[in-house]
């Protein structure tokens, strides 16, 4: 595993090690400049967190970013296992199942997909290859609340309505345009020396493929991961249009855990609600935030 | 040919043809029927009455529309430019070789990992003034402190800006900074040799040679901008009145809620209309010389 | 490794979605926005009524907007071919399903059960459809209520206004105390409830009915509507400066803290006031909004029903016979804060405020005043009911003139026709 | 090993033809290199023979078989790339054995071949090292190593020096014909180093704008160019070209220098009969020039006026000039001679070669 490469302009601007007043002042001033912003990004974060740890008494009297008093963990378990949603009590957790069972197969088919057609795009040339690749590339764009209700016929005619598998297919319908994107856009950059040193060493498209290209796509691999699970996970729009009660992904149930009509809003079981289902898409990209840059500078970014 | 060369030979058609069928129906059918629908009088369900340009007639009769679309010019305007700027500037600061750069750059990117059910609670929360900012500020002690943009009728969108830059910021900055990772450093090298100061350095040299970062991240942000619905939705709701209405959201009214299906295709056949204005030249630059032989 | 990994997921996934589709030869799915609360409560009523008949229950929920997103789902859900047994649809809603010929037909129950003799003619002008019970109705609201703190009144020496002048005397002198005279949530729905109740207090029933009922040109354009505006932007000075977005229980809780004086809002309203552990009635008054006494404004949420093959036919009028109930509906209002659809349930169980609901409900029904609120989709179908939504709301965010208002509303409704 | 044999191969884009009717062949154990400028065609005929794109009519033949429309593994052929393209992700190992690999040979057997070719490289001690961990040099001959494992019948090379500082270039290209000898492999290398095709071909083909311009051995190549491009294009300093006009003389046909009053006698080589009066242009190498002792030689000779003198170690380069032209001589270091002077010159026309000047095609 390689870090992210090292700053280029530090290293060619940095003079020697010799910290003159004025280089003071200018590290100051980057890291004060920083550290106000971050402190702005994190701050709705901070009051989240802070939020769901308070009692209901507390949010009433003190501020969104003052320090619980008396730290409970008590919304986040209710929310998790015991809140009701409707006449189901049993908290998040079986939604949160499902949005595993959607997000998961859904992330995979489509990198998947996006990666062979990835590879046929950078590897062959056909007549209209280029309309056929701008004419996918489009469909990132489409605004999915057009797609709604031909799409509802569609999976009716497929028998997948108000499925599992038909949400996965919806996603991996709509994830296929971009990480196609990816993978094409990051298997232009492999010298196509490789590919022939490969054919004349006898690898066909699969071997081709699998042995030679995949192992050194996990950069852009990583990128498309991110972005789809990302995505399908907080998808609200499809997972509330198409599927049914049981099988809901985790962002409809926060839905109608917060956006109730009648109910009185318990603030800090809605802060822990958020929190709860935004958990795995953090942690991805906290975790893997590096990849991403580096995917995103190994074949997203033109430069 | 032998039967595996034939098989071989059709592999790459074999390959694309199921995410090419998916897209051919998902995308173009669906874009498709959404503008014939626009020329029908469909009220709750497609219904192919065909009454010409009515629609786009009562689409443009609209005041809300008109207020939509005038929404998007101030949003989708201050969006780009803000998130365009704040992002590089991010991403300048983080490349001044800084300490605990991952963790900086995990700040900066949370935002994108959060579904916007999230984002509007939170930003609903700070940006109202009897529970968030405001309310913060004055308990501190400065009691004619006033942020009332959310409950302003002529300062609603601007909220929705600052909730969307927050969010898309973070991406933007992660462009630049793989951009900037990838300028020559023999320039800069070059540049330090003939004196020039370090911000020089930056506003003459690095930052005209990531114009390409520029394209790209004005595309995305420029889609994200007409794409926008879901943060309109968390964190106004439209309102106050219509004040922060965007094309997006008064598509989905029309559509969903108002059973006005042909007005809300008309609608989308717009939208998709000036997205393709923006993308397809964007595509053709990006895809006509970018092949190697 | 990846792969196995991948048609392991891909396996659950199939399973899951069996099992969920796995019902009961004898069950209902019902789609609805009852998710949280009083609300979720009363669902939990029905579900029990039908498992003891055997009826199995697959809960729906979608919450948000007051069913704009359940409307969505419904609208998915129906376009796959997939309908739900039944959906929680609202008056003018059922109307519209029911042109579009999507409706099941209960009539055969319905007559068995003699439906026909125990629900209003107003709100059986929802469920019936050319002779066919197409939808049962579950409740009756009444958006037209005043609720006052009894305490902030009785502080300030304070009567219960009649009228709309009596509305505005008393609130200048709240304001004058410093006190919120009337907490709002500035939402489009809100806004139009308040307006529903100018219209019916300024104009009366009549001018209601060729107002907002049948969208009469002169009625709309008429000096009546104008001072109609007038007022409204009167109680535009009434609210607070952060009613902007805020929820109608929030708003609500206001009123019980003190904080403000009055609240328009419907019965459901009650379910906050019994959370706070104050009575109805007694902590927190209940009258009917300035000038609208002896008509009565209503909304009803409805379950609708939708064909389903034969086999699930009996399930399906098991259920809409359970919510016809004279047992079912007591119950459930007596949880949800509304009154009961059908006028021969005994009203001995009820609070104060529901027992004078359906007293005026009686005598609306007999003199006709029995009107569709506007605001809760049982005035007009969705498209036109929107419009006036915009202006209402544009008009109450902005310096827009009564005047302009009102031709504006004009207008609206003639785009949307 | 196999002899090559590539008759009348053309390859068009649309209406563009990049090769036109080129026609070599070459025998078992031969080291063909196919020279010319960037843009000339030599590695999309390489490309050709190795299968990696299709030729637009024409036969190639390997070991007398035609392998048009065959794949590359069917055709029995090895290639190194200019950039290696070495499998990143593999190690130098596996880098060696795929193609092995795919032809399902049994992992003993290549196991053991992988190491015989490693030991005779001398990378034994890198098989289990990545691309990315290697030298330039290193790469270079896992990149050859990948060629060798596979015993083809014709190896193919594709610029692979290229990459290389000066130093190591010369090592590798003694290895390359050392490894030549030593196998007696059939190879087709491809260059656009002259010195690369000298050293080491045992056959050369020249080409420019796709069109062969002469196949023959080096010698061959570098002593009877068959027109000016070859002649300019081979050999460093190039061929000088002296414009002269045929006149007639006593004793046949002789050669007058422009901008001179010397006349020549007619090389031996030219066999053609040429009318006074044509314009020609005398190729002659700086080596076949040579100060002319006092009265010994037999050789005409020229005096020309010396320039500037460029020692290059064993030789000295040595601009001269007569009149406008400039004129190149190589000459052993050690010659007195200085800047500035007028000398007198020998010419060796024994192996002089001579150009019509319109057509540039040798008599």
């Amino acid at each position: 595993m390689t870090a992210v490469p090292d700053s280029n302009f530090a290293m060619a601007l940095m003079r020697p090690r010799s910290l003159n007043p004025t280089k003071m002042l200018g590290r100051i001033f980057v890291y004060g400049c920083l550290v106000v912003l971050a402190a702005l990004f994190l701050a709705p974060l901070a009051s989240m967190v802070m939020t769901s740890l308070k009692s209901m008494d507390e949010i009433r009297s003190g501020t969104l970013l003052s320090v619980p008093q008396a730290p409970t963990i008590e919304a986040w378990a209710s929310v998790w296992s015991s809140a009701c949603i409707s006449i189901a009590c049993g908290g998040l957790k079986g939604y949160f199942g499902n949005s595993f069972l959607i997000a998961v197969p859904a992330t995979l088919i489509s990198v998947g997909l996006g990666a062979l057609n990835g590879y046929v795009f950078s590897t062959r040339r056909f007549q209209g290859d280029n309309i056929l690749f701008g004419l996918i590339l489009f469909g990132c764009f489409i605004p999915f609340q057009i797609v709604l209700i031909p799409m509802a016929g569609l999976l009716g005619m497929l028998g997948l309505a108000g499925t599992i598998p038909g949400l996965v297919l919806v996603h991996v319908v709509y994830g296929v345009c971009f990480t196609t994107m990816f993978f094409r856009n990051y298997f232009v950059t492999v010298p196509a020396e490789i590919f022939k040193a490969a054919r004349v060493d006898g690898a066909g498209f699969w071997a081709i493929f699998f042995r030679i290209l995949l192992p050194i796509s996990w950069p852009i691999v990583m990128v498309s991961i991110i972005w789809q699970f990302t995505g399908v996970w907080n998808d609200f729009l499809f997972g509330v249009s198409f599927a049914a009660g049981s099988n809901q992904p985790v962002t409809v149930a926060v839905n109608n855990l917060v956006n109730t009509s009648t109910g009185t809003k318990a603030y800090n079981e809605d802060m822990a609600a958020a929190m709860i289902a935004a958990l795995p898409t953090i942690v991805i990209y906290v975790a893997a935030g590096r990849y991403f840059l580096r995917g995103l500078m190994a074949g997203a970014v033109k430069g | 040919m032998t039967l595996s060369k034939r098989i071989q030979a059709a592999l790459p058609a074999f390959v694309l043809s199921p995410s090419l069928a998916a897209i051919a129906i998902c995308v173009y059918g669906f874009i498709a029927y959404t503008a014939l629908l626009s020329f029908t009088g469909s009220k709750m369900f497609a219904k192919f009455d065909f009454v010409g340009l009515r629609q786009y007639e009562r689409l443009f009769d609209n005041p809300r529309w008109i207020t939509a679309v005038e929404n998007m010019a101030i949003f989708g305007g201050l969006y780009v430019v803000v998130a365009t700027c704040l992002g590089l500037y991010i991403a300048v600061l983080i490349d001044q070789k800084i300490r605990l750069e991952g963790v900086f750059r995990a700040i900066f990117l949370y935002p994108m990992a959060l579904s916007f059910v999230v984002t509007g609670v939170i930003w609903q929360w700070l940006l109202n003034p009897g529970l968030g900012l405001e309310h913060m500020v004055r308990s501190l002690g400065w009691q004619s402190f006033t942020f009332q943009w959310l409950v302003e009728p002529d300062w609603a969108i601007y909220t929705i800006v600052i909730a969307g830059v927050w969010q898309v910021t973070g991406f933007v900055m992660a462009l630049f900074l793989a951009g900037l990772r990838g300028v020559d450093t023999e320039i800069l090298r070059a540049a330090r040799v003939d004196g020039a100061p370090v911000h020089k350095v930056y506003t003459r040299i690095v930052i005209p040679a990531l114009r390409p970062v520029f394209l790209t991240a004005f595309v995305i942000e420029a889609h994200l901008a007409i794409k926008s619905y879901d943060l309109v939705v968390a964190l106004t709701k439209g309102g106050p009145g219509v004040s922060t209405e965007l094309p997006s959201t008064f598509m989905y009214s029309m559509t969903f809620t108002r059973n006005e299906l042909g007005v809300g295709a008309a609608s989308a056949t717009v939208m998709l209309t000036s997205l393709a204005a923006i993308i397809v030249p964007y595509l053709y630059s990006e895809l006509r010389d970018d092949r190697r032989a | 490794m990846k792969s196995t990994f991948a048609s392991l997921a891909i396996a659950a996934a199939l399973s899951a979605s069996v099992s969920g589709f796995a019902l009961a030869q004898d069950s209902v799915e019902v789609l609805h926005w009852w998710t949280s609360g009083g609300e979720a409560a009363a669902v939990g009523v029905l579900k029990d009524d039908l498992q003891k008949q055997g009826v199995g229950w697959q809960d729906m929920p979608v919450a948000g907007g007051g069913g704009e997103a359940a409307n969505t789902a419904l609208k998915a859900r129906v376009t796959s071919g997939n309908p739900p047994t039944a959906a929680q649809l609202l008056g003018m809603a059922v109307n519209e399903w029911s042109e579009e010929g999507l409706l099941g037909d209960l009539t055969s129950v319905a007559d068995q059960e003699g439906w026909g003799t125990v629900v209003p003619d107003a709100i059986k002008n929802f469920a019936v459809h050319d002779g066919k019970w197409q939808a049962v109705p579950v409740n009756i609201h009444r958006p037209n209520w005043l609720w006052i703190n009894a305490k902030v009144f009785k502080d300030n020496g304070l009567e219960p206004p009649k009228t709309w002048d009596e509305f505005n005397a008393v609130a200048d002198k709240l304001k004058e105390k410093g006190i919120v005279p009337l907490a709002h949530g500035g939402q489009p729905w809100q806004d139009t409830t308040v307006f529903d109740d100018v219209v019916l207090g300024i104009g009366g029933p009549e001018f209601y009915k060729k107002a907002i009922l049948e969208l009469d040109d002169a009625a709309l354009k008429s000096d009546t509507m104008v001072k109609v505006f007038d007022q409204m932007r009167k109680i535009r000075g009434y609210v607070d400066p952060n009613f902007s977005g805020r929820d109608w229980n929030l708003a609500t809780a206001m009123v019980l803290k003190g904080e403000a004086a009055m609240q328009l809002m419907g019965d459901w309203a009650k379910g906050e006031i019994v959370k706070a552990n104050l009575t109805p009635g007694v902590d927190i008054l209940c009258v009917t909004a300035p000038g609208t006494e002896g008509s009565f404004l209503f909304n009803t949420d409805f379950f609708a029903m939708f064909p389903v093959g034969d086999s699930k036919l009996a399930a399906q009028h098991k259920l809409a016979a359970s919510v016809m109930s004279p047992s079912f509906q007591e119950a459930f209002n007596l949880v949800k804060g509304s009154i009961p659809a059908r006028t021969d349930v005994s009203g001995d169980k009820f609070d104060a405020c529901a027992k004078k609901s359906m007293g005026d409900l009686k005598s609306a029904v007999s003199s006709g005043r029995l009107l569709g609120s506007l605001a809760h989709g049982h005035a007009e179908p969705a498209g036109i009911q929107r419009a006036m939504f915009d202006v209402v709301t544009q008009h109450f965010n902005s310096d827009m003139s009564s005047k302009d208002a009102a031709a504006a509303l004009v207008t609206a409704i003639n785009a949307a026709r | 090993m196999a002899n090559l044999g590539i008759s009348h191969v053309t390859k068009s884009f649309g209406s563009l033809a990049v090769l036109k009717d080129i026609k070599i062949s070459i025998e078992d154990g031969e080291f063909l290199v196919l020279v010319g400028p960037s843009g000339c065609g030599k590695s999309t005929l390489l490309s050709i023979i190795a299968g990696l794109e299709e030729h637009t009519s024409g036969t190639i033949t390997i070991d007398g078989r035609p392998v048009d429309g065959l794949e590359p593994k069917e055709r029995d052929i090895a290639m190194v790339f200019q950039s290696y393209a070495l499998y990143p992700a593999m190690t130098v190992e596996q880098n060696i054995g795929f193609s092995l690999e795919m032809s399902k040979m049994p992992k003993a057997e290549r196991v053991e071949r992988v190491g015989k070719v490693a030991d005779l490289l001398q990378i034994s001690h890198l098989l289990k090292r990545r691309p990315g961990q290697l030298s330039g040099g290193q790469r270079q001959r896992v990149a050859m190593g990948r060629a060798l494992v596979r015993e083809p019948k014709i190896f193919l090379f594709d610029e692979p020096l290229s990459n290389l500082d000066a130093k190591l270039r010369v090592e590798m290209r003694t290895e390359i014909k050392r490894l030549h000898q030593r196998l007696g492999a059939t190879i087709v290398y491809v260059t656009h180093d002259q010195i690369e095709a000298m050293t080491m071909a045992t056959r050369i083909a020249v080409m420019k704008d796709g069109v062969l311009q002469q196949f023959g051995t080096p010698e061959n190549i570098y002593d009877r160019p068959a027109n000016v491009f070859v002649a300019t294009f081979m050999g460093s300093p190039p061929m000088n070209l002296l414009p002269a006009t045929v006149v007639d003389g006593a004793s046949g046909p002789r050669l007058s220098l422009k901008g001179t009053d010397v006349t020549l006698p007619l090389p031996s080589s030219v066999t053609a009969r040429l009318a006074p009066g044509s314009d020609v242009l005398l190729g002659l190498r700086p080596e076949w020039l040579s100060l002319a002792m006092e009265g010994a030689s037999a050789n005409p000779t020229l005096t020309l006026h010396v320039d500037v003198i460029e020692p290059t170690g064993p030789d000295v380069f040595v601009a001269l000039r007569a009149g406008e032209r400039e004129i190149m001589a190589r000459l052993p270091t050690g010659t007195p001679i200085c800047p500035g002077e007028k000398r007198a010159f020998a010419l060796d026309l024994s192996k002089a070669v001579v150009f019509d000047a319109a057509t540039g095609v040798a008599h």
